[in-house]
């Protein structure tokens, strides 16, 4: 070893040229990802919609939209587009008349809400922005409808996709990882859960979850059922997830670098953390992009079977549903249709564009072609 | 091949079985039971119907004897259409359903390829996007929304077919296409990308310079390889099938077997819906094999993976 | 070249899509229908006694006939009124408790055999029995010993029948086995140490019984018999064997002893337990309908309801029946009253979803679609006054929308915070903007149009009414005395768009009104029920139809642990009104005393009433003899069709918008 | 087994008549760096009979001159800038496309390096023998499997007649490479494109396909283009050889008086850097210092500067164009032309 | 820098020391499920099947083989990347086959491994710091600041700027990310290096400057070498002794002088004859011997010499019954055809 020592150069040397090196930043995978996905137009604008969609819909209690949730059954029943608007009739109150209005206007906002709705009414007063977009049926201005809905329908997809990514990712690459006959068994599992027809799994586990003593559990606890539904979706959604990973990390467990990681003595969770979770992630981000949209239309369809979110709460998939009820033959109020159909429309093109792009800007092949 | 069909049977027996043993608890411990209705009946009546229907016995015991029958293929008979077998409800249904079915498959696998092969042919091309855009939409809009206009445009405004119903071929269109809309475009997606891969490999180059012209090179080289995840994906795609049906089959009044299935799961219907758990057990675990098959079939290198 | 699957497969492949169609591509062309109509959920049986539900009524009355008919008053069409069918008339008894029927002379079964008296007692006698597990057995309980009949229950001293366990299948009750006679000495309960699933312990009953000869089907009561004892056959041999039981199918009580019985063939008396104003309207109810014993005994159930087997006595004969698709009609040629059936063939179409029923009446594939979707009622209103026709046809009905309060949970245990909340609902804006047919807004639980009837007030919508009483409960401002925020109220529903709609109006009512939080849930039909069943709600929505017309059927189920009280509301003197009303012979001081009981029963407000109900029918013009009633009923063989109309109106092609 | 190597046979085919003349090719690819000049004027001519060897390193531009040639570069990214491929009088390089098909395969074939992604694993070596002979000689089925039989047998595959019915993976790599001359063989093409035929195969297995291909040429008089990096596989088998370095021909000689006496300083650092199995070398190995350039970011001047033990100053700004060498040969070059000295300078 | 020119070669050292890593008698048989699916084709690879050879230090020892030969494997097996079916292998007289991952890692500071593919050895999210500052961190040789000096030093060792610690390996050529393998390897200052084709992926010339790097490392750090290679001109350049593997055994082991020089086996005489030379005019004037045929697959299991099917030489009495064994003292040859 001493031998070894001598034979080196002496460690001093280098100091400086620490310095120098710290200037030298390399291009990480990623940021070569991020320069090529820049390049594609399409790409950009699909994640710049989905990025203002994302704040908007963060910040949608300090835009000055209308009541999602006031009704005005005489008046504004199914009006069309209109530049008429009702005020929020919520300036100038203050102590428990102000707390009561907002309650009225609004459904059970949470603090960051609050606050957000206060600005809101120092900036804007009682000033809100038209009917754009039409009234419902229950005389509802379905733009800021379409808004709240944004950031249902959004935490849906991204929570529940969420949930599986974990699930998913960490089932995989366990069964990946392991193989043999670990893996065996955890992959026939995916397989027989693939049989089993979810829309069943779903009514059981909301009609258990809705039971008193379970809901007040939850409750005490600070859950909101919503939350479960996110997790209900999930754990539906990790099954191909976990299909992807698993052939991912086994693919890649035969990569020198993980027997060059193994030379150098690294353990296995290092391994799989260090060198083989990084390297799925990219398969992992395009097929998430994938994955939104899908559990998107599946809170649609739960919707469809009145499963979704409880009223007054709302969601796209919830205005999706209520406007085939204005399909007829004989009149179609087409903005109760086309509003909720575009934002869906657009945000799940963007996601899908997005995906595409990423994949081209994430996949090695791909590389200078 | 034998002892692959073989093993898949006795894997099909298994998740069979656990499947059914699931769904068996899960629809007995899920609340509010068959009887129940609005009118909540007397004990005395409630007594008699749950000692009809074997309700009063421990839910072992129920399970037991449920699955022995299940076994010889008696699912017993409807809680609910009370004067139908199991079994008569399913030779019913799923003739209908599967009609459906296969035409809805049908008709995505062959929107989907065409309009894969020539967007990845066009690549990049105003072609390409808008069938790009097309595709997309087909998997962004909720087909029950799709379903609403297309009874629309076909039905009252150009008249052309009847609004809903079953019985003649032509009620078969609407649920079909709304029905393979989603997976129309993600065949096509799936051909695309699978195509455009493929074009790039080595051996397309050799296909090429031995002077094959691009339509003998894209449907004798190229779009065999590019096709497998488009097979693969008709398991999974039968499933959605499924699923989809379930509300076509409601808007396009369609007695198959995905209203059935509906209806007796909110239904607590158990029996019916565990025998409609069955059946699309079997159909997923069958076509998931014959995809498998088909995979090998395609791709000679496929190996046998038990 | 050697064959290779490998090599074609990929031709193959599109060829396997077709050829998977071949097999499935079976269509049949059906002659076109007379007269189509939507029939709502799929029949869960066309047996008389299995069923409950409206669909399955529309069918049964065109497939059977009881003694009595509902039929359109001709005076008023719009009220309906029990008419003699397979009964030609009747007599009542002085104390209103004995109805004897003379049965139809010509009155004859599908396969031509006369229709009997005894076709009732075996009708009623199979419709009561456990083993048939009727959910509607309750029907008939107005007959004296009915309700121990079907609910096995047995004091000593009843004269008891005995079935052996010797059936020809067992399987099936009737036809049954042995039948022994016996006077009921001794019942033992004995515990089987097992538990049933609620966890309480078993029991097994064994029966003491003096056996009674039996002559020519006569039992000789009076003559003396040796004693047997006799237990379940499920009774575990560990029990059964020390105690020397026999085991037998059912020990019940004597039929004899039930309050029908068939004198001679052309004869059937019935006797009640209180006298009961509307027991020509049970009896014209479709439960309470005959079926014929050759039939049932050889199928047995469910295989005599299959077309091929099916025998029965009214207007329509079975043609075919598909799954939720559709029940075929065609006239019944042996039905005794074939001039009146003006319609040769019937599809009655099993379709759910309102819109589907719409697109396929504007689409011409029905006449007469049995609702409508919300959203098109203004549209269907407007379209007829355009066509100057009266498709859309509205009227009341005996039925009530109601949201049920859980008495048990305060703030709701407090009847002013109930009627606060009950003040606090604007029904007229519900019945105007959201459900939109013309509804009336209700003010009491029973509806309005009974004759002779004057319902209870509940008060009309009073903000500041119901702030006041809110103010009183202890709650002003919806603020507690504590001076907390009133607890949130949970309203239940079951999924359903029209529910969800009136929930979430009520919902922005409550809060504006009382300034009280309310939020919503909603859960599948099944588990709603069961929460409701067991009183795990805050505030239920909920629905009665009346059974018959009569404000007993809505006024009984409030009486303390009523089946369907479910609000867990009890109040003695209501139960005693209730229960002297089932006493009173006279008519008009019956309904006075129900009355009253309704007037209490809105005092106290466990139940909010919302709305009563209408039927929304839409009718072809050129439909004849379709007259909306009170209790949504339609006789099917007396509508008939315009042809002439009916051609002219298809040759013109309809304009559907 | 043992046999003599000799070019005897093939020489008495050869003749001076030019089968194909490549001029001034230009060939560039649009990348996410830049434009990369992979082929920058390019000229060569081949002869009947000859074996022609392009020797040189990965993204030299080797392959996408024969690619070019072929129409086969994806466009885009790539795109010919400039040039002429002449063949019978007509320019490959601006052939419509159904014209170049008809020669593509037929008069001029090619064979690449990785015989295991080259054949398509989903057909049959039947299927991808027959569509060759039945596209261009016109042969019905029957006759086609004649022939793909007949082809196997001559490119030494045993018991053809049943392995022609045999998929791509059921066959080792040298025995698909003997498939894919057999492909390339079966029109009996003018010219054989082989690029890099060996490098994916063992050294026995080399040799034997470089015996093949060598009789082959002198069973039917084609005159290949071998594509390689091994100067050893060129020594054993060219006539003429090109040098390319960063997408130019540095060198182009006859293959004797390349190894005999390399003029460029490429091609000498090339020779001395490789390990010779014939004797050993006891010092150490003298590597050609530095890296390729980035082909999408040349400097002006020559490209081989930053590597050039002989460089001048004038190297930097002009780019040596090819000069004829004393002995027959070309190379491009300033040092030798003008006579003066090389000197040595200190490699970075 | 690295290529400071040397005349000098280093000499194995003499005989008496011991050997830093022995390997007897190792056999590696991997079950394989093959054919398609329609007609399933079960058994054993023999990818190594009875490998024995030591290593001084301070030496290289070349094994050299076509593919599927079992270098490869024998390499993996050593540093217990595959577990060995049967047989010994002791490094520094300390037996380390068969050990579980956590017992072996302290011997892999001094056994290390330098791969074939210079593009997927190395995890194309990590930095070239963190690459090479890996196995430093798992044998706490170093932390913090020191540990980039350490590293910088290491790229320095073998030629890379140091001031490209920061970089990722994409941005980085063949021959440079080779070197950063090697760096890798040298960080745990290992005495024994496995290389598995360490040049065979690279330019010709590139190789060069790895090639002399690998045997400047071992002159200044007393490196002792297993460089595995199919390439036998480079293997002729920097081992001091070969062996040739055919189908999963050692057939000639010997100083390479001797091997090169005069062939016994008559494998190695057909592999050495098949190498085409860079001079046209030795080219043309050589005998050469052809193999026919290709190299059988290693699943068989062969009775007697597994070379007998493609010998020249083959005593069909002899070779076809009794598998011979390496034989002689310095040159060692499994031939029955040849005396030691």
């Amino acid at each position: 070893m001493t031998d070894f020592e001598k034979a080196l150069p002496p460690l001093e040397k280098y100091a400086e040229m620490l310095q120098e090196s710290e200037a030298i930043h390399g291009i990480s995978l990623w940021q070569d990802a991020w320069r090529r996905l820049r390049r594609d137009r399409i790409s950009m604008i699909a994640l710049s919609f989905l990025i203002i969609l994302g704040v908007l819909a963060l910040f949608t209690p300090l835009l000055p939209l209308q009541s999602p949730k006031s009704q005005d059954l005489r008046n504004r029943q199914f009006l069309s587009p209109t530049l008429s608007s009702v005020p929020l009739q919520i300036k100038g109150l203050d102590g428990e008349k102000y707390d009561q209005q907002v309650s009225k206007l609004w459904h059970n906002p949470g603090f960051f809400d609050r606050m957000q709705i206060s600005t809101r009414v120092l900036i804007f007063g009682d000033f809100s922005i038209p009917s754009l977009c039409g009234t419902d049926h229950l005389g509802r201005d379905l733009l800021s409808r379409l808004f709240w809905g944004a950031r249902i329908s959004l935490i849906v997809g991204l929570v529940a996709t969420m949930v599986s990514l974990v699930i998913g990712v960490s089932y995989g690459a366990i069964a990946g990882f392991a193989g043999g006959i670990v893996d065996d068994v955890m992959m026939r599992i995916v397989d027989i859960l693939y049989s089993v027809p979810f829309i069943f799994v779903v009514l059981y586990l909301i009609s258990v979850l809705s039971e008193d003593e379970i809901q007040t559990w939850l409750e005490n606890h600070g859950i909101h059922r919503i939350i479960i539904l996110y997790i209900v979706i999930g754990a539906i959604y990790w099954l191909t997830m976990s299909r992807v990973v698993r052939g991912q990390i086994i693919s890649l467990k035969n990569e020198q670098y993980v027997d060059a990681a193994r030379t150098i003595g690294a353990g296995g969770m290092r391994i799989v953390f260090v060198h083989l979770v990084p390297n799925v992630l990219s398969i992992v981000i395009v097929y998430l992009t994938l994955t939104i949209p899908s559990v998107m239309l599946f809170e649609a369809f739960l919707s469809f079977l009145g499963l979704g979110v409880e009223p007054p709460s709302v969601s796209w998939g919830m205005l999706a549903n209520e406007s085939i009820k204005v399909i007829t033959p004989l009149e179609i109020h087409w903005w109760l249709v086309f509003y909720p159909a575009l934002a869906i429309a657009l945000t799940l093109y963007s996601l899908n564009f997005l995906g595409d792009g990423l994949r081209d800007a994430l996949d090695p092949r791909m590389k200078n072609k | 091949m034998s002892t692959f069909l073989l093993k898949r049977f006795l894997w099909m027996i298994l998740t069979l079985w656990i499947v059914y043993t699931a769904s068996f608890f899960l629809m007995h411990l899920k609340p509010g039971g068959p009887f129940d209705g609005e009118k909540k009946q007397s004990p005395e009546i409630r007594k008699n119907l749950e000692a009809k229907y074997h309700f009063d016995w421990p839910l072992w015991k129920q399970y037991g004897y449920h699955l022995g029958k299940a076994c010889r293929l008696d699912f017993g008979q409807s809680l609910k259409q009370k004067d139908k077998y199991v079994n008569d409800i399913i030779r019913e249904g799923f003739p209908i359903s599967a009609t459906l079915g296969v035409c809805g498959l049908s008709l995505a696998v062959l929107l989907g390829i065409s309009a894969g092969v020539v967007s990845a042919l066009q690549r990049q091309t105003l072609l390409d996007f808008s069938f790009r855009t097309l595709a997309t939409l087909g998997i962004a809009v909720p087909n029950f929304v799709l379903a609403g206009f297309a009874i629309i445009i076909f039905v009252f405004v150009l008249d052309w077919i009847p609004a809903a119903g079953w019985g003649k071929p032509i009620n078969l269109i609407l649920p079909s296409l709304c029905l393979s809309a989603p997976f129309a475009a993600y065949i096509s997606r799936l051909t695309r990308t699978g195509l455009l891969e493929v074009l790039n490999q080595d051996y397309i180059r050799t296909a090429y310079a031995k002077g094959l012209m691009t339509p003998a090179v894209v449907f004798r080289h190229a779009l065999r390889g590019a096709l497998l995840p488009v097979v693969s994906f008709l398991g999974p795609a039968t499933a959605g099938i499924l699923t989809g049906s379930l509300v076509l089959e409601r808007i396009f009044f369609i007695p198959g077997m995905g209203t059935h299935f509906i209806e007796a799961v909110l239904q607590n219907d158990h029996f019916v819906s565990l025998a409609i758990v069955m059946v699309y057990t079997v159909l997923l675990f069958t076509m998931n094999t014959l995809v498998d098959l088909s995979y090998g079939l395609i791709d000679p290198r496929v190996k046998l993976q038990d | 070249m050697p064959f290779s699957l490998r090599k074609i497969f990929p031709y193959l492949f599109p060829l396997f899509f077709i050829a998977a169609l071949i097999p499935v591509l079976r269509f049949e062309d059906l002659p076109p229908a007379d007269f189509s109509f939507s029939n709502g959920t799929e029949p869960q049986s066309i047996d008389p006694a299995k069923v409950t539900g409206a669909p399955e009524g529309r069918i049964i009355n065109a497939l059977f006939e009881g003694l009595y008919r509902q039929m359109p008053d001709p005076e008023d069409f719009s009220a309906m009124k029990p008419v003699p069918a397979l009964a030609s008339g009747h007599t009542l008894s002085e104390d209103k408790k004995t109805y004897t029927f003379t049965i139809r002379d010509g009155a004859t079964w599908s396969d031509g055999t006369p229709i009997t008296a005894y076709d009732w007692t075996f009708s009623w006698q199979r419709f009561l029995h456990p083993e048939t597990a009727a959910e509607y057995a309750y029907q008939l309980w107005y007959l004296t010993n009915a309700e121990k009949y079907t609910g096995s229950k047995l004091e000593v001293g009843d004269k008891v029948e005995i079935e052996l366990d010797d059936r020809q299948y067992p399987d099936q009750h009737f036809p049954r086995g042995t039948i022994l006679s016996g006077l009921l000495n001794k019942l033992e309960k004995i515990k089987t140490g097992e538990k049933d699933k609620e966890g309480k312990p078993k029991t097994v009953n064994i029966y003491h019984v003096e056996m009674k000869p039996e002559t020519n089907g006569i039992v000789d009561w009076k003559a003396a018999g040796e004693l047997r004892k006799f237990t379940n056959i499920g009774t575990p041999e560990k029990i059964s064997e020390p105690h020397g039981a026999e085991k037998v199918r059912q020990v019940l009580i004597h039929f004899s002893e039930v309050g029908v019985k068939a004198v001679d063939d052309k004869t059937l008396v019935v006797t009640l337990k209180n006298p009961t104003p509307y027991f020509l309207e049970l009896a014209s109810f479709y439960p309470l309908y005959p079926v014929q014993r050759e039939c049932v005994e050889k199928y047995g159930f469910p295989d005599w309801t299959q077309t091929d087997n099916i025998v029965t006595s009214g207007p329509y004969l079975l043609d075919f029946r598909k799954l939720r698709d559709r029940i075929r009609l065609k006239k019944n040629p042996k039905y005794w009253d074939l001039d009146s059936v003006k319609l040769n063939i019937i599809d009655a179409f099993a379709v759910q979803s309102d819109t589907t029923i719409l697109n396929m009446y504007l689409d011409g594939q029905l006449d007469w679609g049995n609702t409508v979707p919300n959203a098109s009622i203004e549209n269907l209103k407007a379209r007829d006054v355009d066509n100057g026709t009266n498709e859309l046809k509205i009227a009341p009905m005996l039925s009530t929308y109601f949201y049920r309060m859980n008495v048990n949970r305060p703030p709701l245990d407090n009847p002013k915070v109930r009627r606060a909340i009950n003040l606090a609902i604007n029904k007229q804006d519900i019945v105007e903007f959201v459900t939109r047919a013309g509804q009336i807004p209700a003010h009491s639980f029973v509806p309005t149009g009974l004759p002779g009837y004057k319902e209870g007030m509940s008060g009309e919508y009073n903000p500041e009414e119901a702030r006041r009483l809110l103010a009183e409960a202890g709650f002003p401002g919806g603020i507690g005395p504590d001076g907390e925020k009133m607890r949130k109220i949970e309203i239940l529903y079951n999924t359903n768009e029209g529910h969800r709609d009136i929930a979430e109006v009520i919902q922005s009512q409550l809060e504006e009104n009382l300034s009280i939080t309310v939020s919503l849930a909603n859960i599948e039909w099944s588990a709603f029920l069961k929460k409701t069943h067991d009183m795990k709600y805050d505030i239920a929505r909920a629905g009665w139809i009346a059974d018959y017309p009569d404000p007993n059927t809505f006024l009984d189920m409030f009486v303390t642990d009523g089946d369907n009280n479910q609000t867990g509301w009890s109040n003695k003197k209501y139960d005693q009104l209730i229960a002297d009303a089932m006493q009173e012979p006279d008519p008009a001081k019956r309904l006075n005393i129900l009355s009253e009981a309704e007037q209490i029963f809105m005092d106290e407000m466990p139940i909010s009433p919302i709305y009563y109900y209408v039927s929304l029918n839409l009718v072809r013009p050129y439909v004849k003899n379709f007259h909306p009633n009170i209790v949504d009923l339609h006789p099917l063989h007396i509508i008939e069709i315009d042809q002439e109309m009916k051609q002219e109106f298809l040759k013109n092609g309809e304009d559907v918008r | 087994m043992a046999s003599t190597q000799s070019h005897t046979a093939a020489d008495s085919k050869k003749t001076d008549e030019i089968l194909l003349s490549v001029d001034d090719l230009r060939v560039q690819f649009n990348t996410d760096d830049g434009i990369v000049q992979a082929v920058r004027g390019l000229s060569f001519d081949l002869k009947r009979g000859e074996t022609l060897g392009i020797v040189g390193e990965s993204g030299s531009g080797k392959s996408v001159t024969n690619l070019a040639i072929m129409g086969l570069i994806p466009q885009p990214p790539g795109k010919i800038t400039s040039g002429t491929a002449m063949y019978q009088g007509k320019d490959l390089l601006k052939l419509p496309i159904r014209e170049l098909s008809e020669i593509r395969g037929n008069r001029i074939a090619m064979i690449f390096q990785d015989p295991m992604t080259a054949l398509n694993p989903f057909l049959t070596v039947e299927e991808q023998l027959t569509e060759v002979t039945r596209k261009h000689l016109k042969l019905n089925y029957k006759d086609s499997v004649a022939h793909a039989i007949e082809m196997l047998k001559k490119v030494g595959i045993a018991s053809p007649e049943k392995r022609v019915f045999d998929y791509p993976h059921q066959f080792s790599g040298g025995m698909r490479q003997r498939v894919m001359i057999a492909m390339a063989l079966s029109c009996k093409p003018d010219i054989l494109i082989a690029d890099e035929p060996t490098t994916a195969l063992d050294v026995t297995i080399q040799a034997q396909i470089l015996e093949l291909m060598q009789q082959l040429q002198e069973e039917e008089g084609t005159a290949i283009i071998l594509i390689t990096h091994d100067l050893g596989v060129i020594a054993n088998v060219a006539h003429r050889v090109l040098v390319m370095y960063a997408g130019r021909v540095v060198e182009k000689t006859s293959v004797s008086e390349l190894f005999a006496d390399p003029r460029h300083p490429y091609s000498i650092g090339l020779l001395e850097s490789i390990p010779r199995i014939d004797e050993r070398n006891d010092a150490q190995l003298q590597p050609i210092p530095g890296q390729p350039p980035d082909m999408a970011h040349l400097k002006q001047g020559c490209s081989f500067y930053d590597r050039c033990p002989f460089r001048q100053d004038r190297c930097l700004k002009e780019d040596p164009l090819l000069v004829a060498s004393p002995s027959a040969g070309q190379f491009a070059c300033f040092v030798d032309v003008d006579n003066t000295p090389r000197q040595v300078v200190e490699a970075e | 820098m690295s290529e400071s020119p040397s005349t000098q070669v280093y000499e194995a050292s003499t005989v008496e020391t011991s050997p830093v890593l022995s390997v007897r008698n190792l056999k590696v048989h991997f079950p394989f499920k093959r054919g398609s699916m329609f007609k399933p084709d079960n058994g054993f690879v023999r990818a190594v099947d009875g490998v024995s050879f030591d290593l001084m230090p301070g030496e290289t020892l070349g094994l050299v083989g076509e593919s599927g030969c079992g270098k490869s494997t024998t390499a993996k097996a050593i540093l217990n990347l595959v577990k060995p079916t049967s047989g010994e292998i002791y490094l520094n007289g300390k037996r380390i086959d068969g050990l579980s991952p956590s017992q072996m890692r302290p011997h892999r500071a001094d056994l290390q491994m330098i791969f074939q593919d210079p593009f997927a050895s190395l995890n194309p999210r990590m930095t070239v710091g963190s690459i090479i500052g890996e196995p430093m961190k798992i044998f706490n040789l170093a932390s913090g600041s020191d540990l980039k000096l350490e590293v910088m030093r290491m790229m320095d060792v073998v030629g890379l700027n140091p001031r490209y610690i920061n970089r990722y390996p994409h941005e980085f050529s063949g021959g440079q990310r080779q070197r950063i393998g090697i760096a890798r390897a040298l960080a745990v200052r290992p005495k024994v290096i496995i290389c598995d084709e360490p040049v065979s992926a690279l330019d010709v010339s590139i190789q060069a400057q790895v090639v002399n790097l690998l045997m400047d490392l071992q002159q200044k750090l007393g490196l002792s070498y297993v460089f595995i290679a199919h390439d036998l001109s480079v293997i002729r350049h920097l081992s001091h002794r070969v062996g040739v593997m055919y189908l999963g055994r050692i057939v000639e082991l010997a100083k390479s002088e001797d091997l090169y020089r005069t062939p016994k086996h008559p494998y190695t005489q057909a592999l050495l004859s098949a190498i085409p030379v860079p001079d046209p005019d030795i080219e043309r004037k050589r005998q050469r011997i052809m193999l026919e045929g290709e190299v059988p697959s290693p699943d068989i299991v062969y009775q007697g010499c597994p070379f007998a099917d493609r010998c020249s030489i083959v005593d069909d009495k002899l070779c076809r019954h009794t598998a011979p064994t390496l034989e002689g003292d310095d040159h060692q040859a499994s031939c029955f055809k040849v005396d030691g």
